[in-house]
């Protein structure tokens, strides 16, 4: 994870290319793992994989420092993963393991890291937001330049807090990124039904915010986009948006037969799929072999495996540990 | 309560029950319709509407955005209107995105209109843990929401009263709030094709019994009833009483019981203090203090944010042993 | 009141704009009077008085049927006046007489009248929009051919509620005509000090409503833009979004002591006195001589001694009372 | 507490008092920021911040719009990063908006992140009815909000505890939620000028009697002083616990009262069902059943929206001679 430390400066660029196509397969292939050990019910509660959407993380995380807040949703293993939360705590939050980020309290949907700045792992749609708005608020204030990144989808922006953050952050100007993952449905109620603007940059762009949207299937695009956006943000351009169109491959959760959603336009959004994408590119320009992909494949599987194996053997929390964390300690 | 003779009744789950009513009413009533978040396409995120929208058309089976304030509100408009809303907030959690909605207008414009102003609104929240989906998915407040004047608050623990509950609700011409347990969806019971409405203005015994006063409510009565079987066997006759209605409450079965038994036990999904136990035990100290034996006993979820871990989660609610615990300290 | 029976076609000009003068100078006098009344302890909690902006409700209510339902706020006299509540039901209700539109119950902040469809008196600020919202669901489901008025002011436009419920408005072509009262502070807060857009109908326009601004302190151009909007509301365009641009003469509420707003800003608004404006111009062209607005006061003034009289006579309710409207007698 | 010599002390308000500790916290820790409505220019809504604005400039004293979710939330997210704000919420009535940011979030991040994330935050809110504002403005929810984990709820009732909780609030590293009762305000006593921080953890008699213990906590407490003093008159001698903070209860001052005075009356501004006098009641019989000589005694608000009616909204809360008379039932 120690290229992220490096992260706001561009790297060389094949190297870098790679990179990104090592963390987007990460992401897929942990959450693929996912849903096989949800099976195994190893995994239990709800699970909402990110699979389809890995680019937008991924793009997003390159244009960040190490010290920028990040606040995500309940869709976050993605997120985490590409902020450098490692693989063993996530999988062992899964198992709901003391070893893991949370201590096997939050699961898959409230997964914290304060050490890497990764901030959850919020289950209430939209309870991000406000969050986002007073890290950014507390940087300004203390004329730390900084930028706090905010995901969310694009049903979030039909709740009131939506718009309550949308305008304190552009009223305050504070250094919030608003990354909107638009992959198209809130559950099963596709973005049509749910807003009567469905240009949802230009709903933000209302608020007085630089806005646009995305190809959210395009790493590249997406990196771009993030970095150009961050730095406006850092250099005190006040909170920028942007509209991340993407698509998620599987059902809402574990428990959604998705009724809702039309085979041919899965198909369709599946023939874009960022992986895919991008290995054909780099293939195409000669700089990934399929050997390459193969060992790739493999150090992901390893680490995987590892992953498994480190939460299979880890300790569960005491039961006489119930009620801690409920208050701290008090300061003496 | 018509007696059925066998081969009438058929087993059905407690989410076709509710199914049925909501069926039911919609057929009954034509100002009746159902609005929530994804109560349509998707087929309600519990698939308690699923159907209803081939039946009946979107108009009346409005998939509503993520606007739980609003669409709370736009109910309460509706209802008075002259329409009989029943409104869907997915979960009791999400609720509280629209408890200004529900308390200063829902529960507050009778009396501050004098009298004028009829809410005719259900709404439907489904409430309770159980399932590892961990702090922001497992509150019980329904016993919270019973502070409120104003609101009439029911909790089917059965499936005739999830079968027969919505339609005493809708003839009601204040605010119902109609609280499903998630853990009971599935249960399956017994029911008469032609089950209908069913009061909501009493508390019943769901057994009798001559030791002990055991009461109980929604998700807690399948636990209380398990834990008098247990006892039963160790000649322990625990009488179960199933509040139905947690405001106003039906004091008079309650008191009634407890003069039988003089010990008196209260089994509380909701964190201990400040849950309605308290408010039982109050009265029942204030109204039969001198026929008691025992202090009442309430057994109640720990209070603790619920972890996502299954041996925490299990240890944080009230359980079949904690509660037969309870009452052999009560009668012993 | 009759003549507003025959609101929505437009009536012989010169007669009605003495209407609109004499509107307007009846609220004007009644709040002059509650002032007093306030200061002789006769009216007690909060009063926020509506001088300045008469221009506004008496505007908009030219262009409302007597079936049209009115959302209002807390500063609702005059709304209620302009909508024909009768002066001695509000007079009695600020007196806390049983004869009150709210029987006492509600106060200045809770001005309701079913009969004229007048829905308060709401305290919450942006409370009242998904009421609106509603109602305006419940005329459209039905096929009945209303439009909902939904009065609010600048500070609203912030709140969540105002977010969710016009997207819902826009979202389900609902028969809202939402009246943005801008007045150009929310309490002690600028609009520029709350909004980062302070162009409220460009942001209103964002979720895709036909909005404009209008001059409201010219009851002319807002009875003009609200027959306009009505009418076009009333024929299935959607919600419409009117900013009338207003100012309040006095401090926000009794207990305001007015420190943040510059008295030269007040002079300058007061010379633009809807009331004063309108005497003018109907003198200038003949239309009001002095004598008539001689009589027009008298008139006035002994409609309010009635009012005040009728009030001082009246009962209060008995204190056995206290508890009915909280639940309405179950039907049987 | 350390005693003070007659000349030293001078009379101070409670609202003087507040304003001073708000001062003190400013002065005392850059980190310490105020944020709500009209705290700035306005001076607060009841004169709590008044020239704080002038003297800390706006970035410290900021005014919010209404926008009460996102500007709590916002204060989250600023503990969260380091700060320490005070949010103030203008009166409970309207922190109904936001209770998702304050349950879901505030109370539950340090739980769910498995002890990662504290949030350091304190709200400030005005309670309480007692003013004529009717339904909408007059909710007393401390008690209610008492119910939540994670949460520590504070009810200054004395000049000095306005003086001192504030401090302590903000060094604890737990979300704190202070209570103001608007009945208060102009509350006066003397006050040494080097009065400081008081503990937050445990209730204090306010007055020693053997005959029968009346607890009381915000508004209450002036009332049940001056019922204890009738009382005396004729002979009972009632000892007066003040509660001070109402989560985590301080169950040993309670119990050990209870045990001198084996009678109890509860005096709560709360609506009666569910309130907390419900759960001291509960504890009471449960720790002390076999000291009693008499049920425990409630006397609570009548279970009614406020009305705006001077002698309803008076016969609707809890007054010095209903606190007696429950006294000399208890006695009796
Ligand atoms: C306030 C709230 N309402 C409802 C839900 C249930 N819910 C969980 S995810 C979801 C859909 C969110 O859609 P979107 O914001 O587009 O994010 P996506 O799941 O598509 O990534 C809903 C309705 C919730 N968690 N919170
Ligand atoms: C939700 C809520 N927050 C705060 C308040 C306190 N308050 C009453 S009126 C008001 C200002 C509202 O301003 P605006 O919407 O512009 O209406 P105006 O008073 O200017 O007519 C505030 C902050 C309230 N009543 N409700
Ligand atoms: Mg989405
Ligand atoms: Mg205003």
């Amino acid at each position: 994870m120690t290229r992220r430390r490096t992260a706001g400066a561009v790297p060389d660029e094949g190297r870098h290319r790679l990179d990104l196509l090592r963390e987007m397969l990460r992401i897929r292939r942990f959450e693929e793992q996912c849903v096989e050990l949800y099976s195994a019910a190893k995994i239990r509660g709800f699970l909402h994989l990110y699979i389809g959407e890995e680019a937008v993380a991924v793009g997003v995380c390159q244009a960040l420092t190490p010290d920028d807040p990040v606040v995500a949703t309940y869709r976050e293993h993605g997120h985490a993963l590409a902020r450098g939360v490692s693989m063993d705590s996530l999988m062992a939050e899964m198992f709901a393991k003391v070893t893991g980020c949370s201590r096997g309290r939050g699961g898959s949907m409230h997964i914290f890291d304060a050490g890497r700045r990764f901030y959850g792992g919020n289950a209430i749609v939209g309870g991000g937001l406000p969050l986002a708005v007073g890290m950014a608020l507390a940087d300004k204030m203390r004329g730390i330049s900084r930028v706090t990144a905010c995901f969310f989808g694009d049903g979030a922006v039909a709740e009131g807090e939506f718009h309550e953050s949308a305008n304190l952050a552009a009223l305050w100007d504070l250094p919030v990124l608003f990354c909107c993952e638009n992959n198209g449905y809130a559950m099963g109620t596709a973005l049509e039904r749910a807003h009567a603007e469905t240009d949802l940059a230009a709903r933000a762009g209302s608020y007085g915010m630089v806005s646009w949207a995305v190809d959210g299937m395009d790493v590249l695009a997406v990196e771009h986009a993030a970095r150009r956006a961050a730095e406006a943000v850092r250099d005190g351009g006040g909170p920028h948006f942007l509209e991340l169109r993407t698509y998620r491959f599987r059902a809402h959760s574990m428990y959604d037969p998705d009724r809702y959603r039309d085979k041919a336009e899965i198909e369709a959004w599946k023939a874009r799929d960022p992986i895919t994408a991008l290995t054909a590119h780099l293939k195409q320009s000669g700089q990934l072999t399929d050997h390459d992909l193969e060992v790739l494949e493999k150090e992901i599987a390893a680490e995987i495996a590892q992953a498994i194996d480190a939460a299979e053997a880890a300790d569960t929390e005491p039961v006489e540990d119930l009620t801690k964390f409920v208050y701290s300690p008090r300061p003496t | 309560m018509k007696t059925v003779t066998a081969q009438e009744v058929k087993p059905v789950s407690y989410r076709e029950a509710l199914r049925a009513a909501l069926r039911e009413a919609l057929l009954k009533d034509e100002r009746v319709f159902i609005m929530g978040e994804d109560v349509g396409r998707y087929g309600g995120c519990y698939g308690v509407t699923l159907g209803l929208l081939e039946e009946f058309g979107p108009e009346r089976i409005r998939d509503a955005p993520l606007s739980e304030s609003a669409f709370v509100g736009a109910g309460i408009g509706a209802a008075l209107a002259g329409m009989r809303p029943i409104v869907e907030v997915m979960t009791v959690n999400f609720s509280l995105l629209a408890l200004d909605q529900i308390m200063n207008n829902a529960a507050t414009l009778l009396h501050m209109s004098g009298g004028q102003l009829n809410v005719p609104l259900v709404i439907r929240l489904t409430t309770g843990a159980g399932r590892q989906v961990a702090a922001q998915h497992s509150h019980s407040l329904e016993g919270w929401y019973a502070h409120i004047p104003g609101l009439r608050i029911v909790a089917p623990a059965t499936v005739e009263d999830a079968r027969g509950m919505l339609w005493t609700a809708l003839e009601d011409p204040d605010p119902v709030l109609i609280f499903e347990h998630a853990g009971l969806y599935n249960a399956t019971s017994e029911l008469s094709p032609d089950a209908g409405p069913v009061d909501i203005d009493s508390a019943a015994i769901r057994r009798p019994g001559r030791d002990v006063t055991l009461i109980a409510y929604g998700g807690m009565l399948p636990k209380a009833m398990a834990a008098a079987g247990q006892l039963a066997a160790d000649g322990i006759e625990a009488e179960v009483v199933d509040l139905r209605t947690l405001r106003p409450l039906d004091d008079a079965t309650v008191l009634a019981s407890v003069r039988r038994t003089h010990r008196v036990v209260i089994a509380d999904e909701g964190w201990r203090s400040g849950s309605l136990s308290a408010e039982i035990s109050a009265r029942i100290t204030e109204q039969a203090f001198y026929d008691l034996d025992a202090p009442v006993e309430r057994v109640c979820t720990a209070e603790v944010p619920i972890p996502y871990a299954w041996h925490l989660e299990e240890a944080a609610l009230p359980q079949p042993e904690t509660i037969a615990a309870a009452v052999r300290r009560a009668v012993g």
